[in-house]
């Protein structure tokens, strides 16, 4: 399934503009943005997987004409929105419950964005692949729980086959979780490509591409 | 299947981005949804003080201190945090050394994760829909659009960083700057030299 | 394997530039590059398959910007490079050999336009799917014989699943036709693919896409 | 694995495009492999012989004759030879007719395969990236860029013209157009009705 947010190796002719490096913020809505999103991360409605999940889930036009700002904005607004929080901008009387909606207070900032949200657990179940061992990239890339739902396995390496490098233990699994379907924590790896398989032209047939994978996302190689 | 249809609330918002976040952050204050001052406190967290320095230093001390380089590839959650430099954004992070046969360039295809205690915020081009597309498939070139033209003696090793584990580039301290003190070394430590898409260069003088 | 010409599905913001319906040339040179592009096409020295093939295998930044009629001029001077009848722009006086160019001639062109190079061949084989069968595209949509060669299987189908709705008969395969390793005629079908199950937005559940694709392409539905 | 490298001798040649085809030009006739005379034969027979007409006779044909029609649908290469509307680039066509269940949209999203017999050379839109890339994943929004709105009722069928089968949209006829004669109804096919980015419409007067 092709997905508008899924950007890896689209063929994109535009140099990248490396002046545009130092301005941290543009303007001063894209601060009321950032620091609304990142306070409202902590109110406890929604996980970080179901923000990005918002975010991709724009309208594609939307997302691709969108700056940076924009779509966190817009994505936002539908978080609050499926929550009841907000309907439109007309509706400040409104008054949402809030009873499990947390308030993120000026006290708590520091430690809160020291503390983050690992995503590593306990691990389980024993991990099914090695460390150099051939794998193959699933070929359906959707979610296989949810339709049309989130998931972090780019179209770029579907289907195709790579050697696991790294192992960085059990990971809670976005395709669950940005659903609300629980964190079903999976063996999460590091899989190398080679550059020449995976492209039409390639630069040099000693370059990789490294993507991290999550079990269910792989398959033995045959 | 399980469906789950996110609406688009946002189309009953004004369409200029700054008149949308005013509408919103409106109803959210009469709400008492958000307190002002922890907005102020994030915003001054990443406009001043998490940044590339902090990553910049970790170089550096990698660089002189081949018992601290070793750990911090090793145990490097560990070592982030005795450092208090993870937290939000850096919970799991990696650290990929570039050798004299291999350059490590950092993206993230799918949004634009970055190690944000080690780096602060990325810069706009990180976000472009360019940089996302061009570096998995042609890093090469995309390096050449940041004036860095790399020998065919190296291979390029791209990470997407499609999970939560975020990756710093460890580059390779350059010859006219060996002997010097870790605190001399720290500004030749260039942000772009923590992605990938530049070399650490001596500082210059203001 | 990701191909630059390969546009089926690619997240493309722009409007359909509907002014731009009716001019059939913007300028005198592009009248020349259709007309000797079509002419050399009867030279006997390449095939429309290999023609196809040198257009997308230019650049990827040239063929994302250069107009049409550019990127036919460009296929077509790597075309005469590749039989030795050109080299640079100052190799005039070099003689390459002409013995099995075949020069267009005026009273023939009529004939020869409407004569066309079918592709229909006599079939040889059994076909081996059935109309209504399900069936998968193959995963791999590289050419299986050609390192980063010519193929007419789209990106955007590869691993999905689809309906035989036609089958037009034995064709001349283009994976091989396209680098010279004979036709190998093989059955042709119309794959018929639901839009929801290729893209992540669809915009009605009974739209679908149709395409038509070679019997070595397709595989038994699973 | 077999290799086949096509190298890029256009590098070799002027960048600017009027400037590459004439030096192509002149070694090409100074070698004496193109013939002049046939390349206005060609130019007239695209510029001036071929176009939408012939595609517009045989749809007003087939709205006028059922026999025709069905004859056309199912034997349509033969017809087509019948009538010299066969030849390059209309070797192989199928016709898919609209009905009120269903649209028909044709595209190449590999090339710009076009049944040029039938409709001349294509349009510059049909040979658009952004043609190319949306028709296929969003044709009722492409649709809507040429004022086509679909009602929901319409199924879209969108034919990628992959091999050499060329197709052609054959129409829904006009209401207000039932009971003109054979040669009336040919003004009221526009091109983009046969392609299916398009309806049929009253001619202008001029």
């Amino acid at each position: 399934m092709s997905k508008v947010h899924d950007m890896g190796g689209r063929f994109d002719p535009k140099r990248i503009d490396i002046t545009s490096s130092d301005l941290k913020f543009k303007a001063d809505w894209e601060k009321d943005v950032f620091t609304i999103t990142l306070a409202l991360g902590f109110s406890g409605l929604w996980n970080l997987d179901r923000s990005r999940y918002a975010r991709e889930s724009l309208q594609p036009k939307d997302y691709l004409q969108f700056s940076y700002f924009e779509k966190w904005l817009a994505g936002l607004i539908n978080l609050l929105g499926e929550n009841g929080i907000i309907t439109d901008e007309r509706d400040i009387g409104n008054n949402a419950k809030k009873s499990s909606f947390r308030v993120l207070e000026a006290k708590n900032v520091k430690k809160l964005l020291l503390m983050g949200g690992p995503s590593k657990r306990d691990s389980t179940t024993e991990k099914k692949f090695n460390l150099g061992e051939t794998v193959s990239v699933r070929t359906d890339n959707s979610n296989t729980r949810v339709e049309r739902g989130h998931t972090r396995l780019p179209n770029y390496v579907k289907g195709m086959t790579g050697k696991v490098i790294a192992y960085h233990g059990s990971h809670v699994l976005p395709d669950a979780n940005a659903h609300f379907l629980g964190e079903s924590p999976q063996a999460l790896y590091s899989v190398e490509f080679k550059s020449q398989e995976l492209w039409d032209k390639c630069e040099h047939v000693e370059d990789t591409v490294i993507v991290d994978l999550w079990e269910s996302y792989l398959e033995k190689c045959k | 299947m399980k469906k789950d249809n996110l609406k688009q609330f946002y189309k009953e918002f004004p369409s200029n981005p700054e008149a949308r976040v005013k509408a919103l952050k409106s109803i959210l204050e009469k709400k008492g949804l958000i307190d002002q001052k922890a907005l102020d406190e994030i915003l001054d967290t990443y406009q001043n003080k998490v940044g590339p320095l902090n990553g910049a230093k970790i170089v550096a001390k990698a660089w002189t201190n081949k018992t601290f380089k070793a750990d911090l590839i090793q145990n490097t959650d560990k070592v982030l945090k005795d450092m208090d430099l993870n937290g939000r954004q850096g919970e799991h992070v990696v650290v990929v050394e570039n050798t004299e046969a291999i350059h490590n360039l950092i993206v993230c295809t799918l949004c634009s994760c970055y190690p944000w205690p080690l780096l602060g915020l990325p810069p706009s081009w990180y976000k472009s829909d360019a940089y996302r597309s061009r570096a998995v498939r042609e890093p090469r070139a995309v390096l050449s659009d940041f004036n860095v033209d790399l020998p065919m003696s190296k291979r390029v090793k791209v990470w997407d960083s499609t999970s939560e584990i975020r990756y710093l580039v460890l580059p390779q301290q350059p010859e006219s700057s060996k002997g010097l003190r870790e605190n001399e070394l720290v500004s030749w430590v260039t942000r772009d030299s923590m992605i990938g898409t530049g070399f650490p260069k001596p500082p210059t003088v203001e």
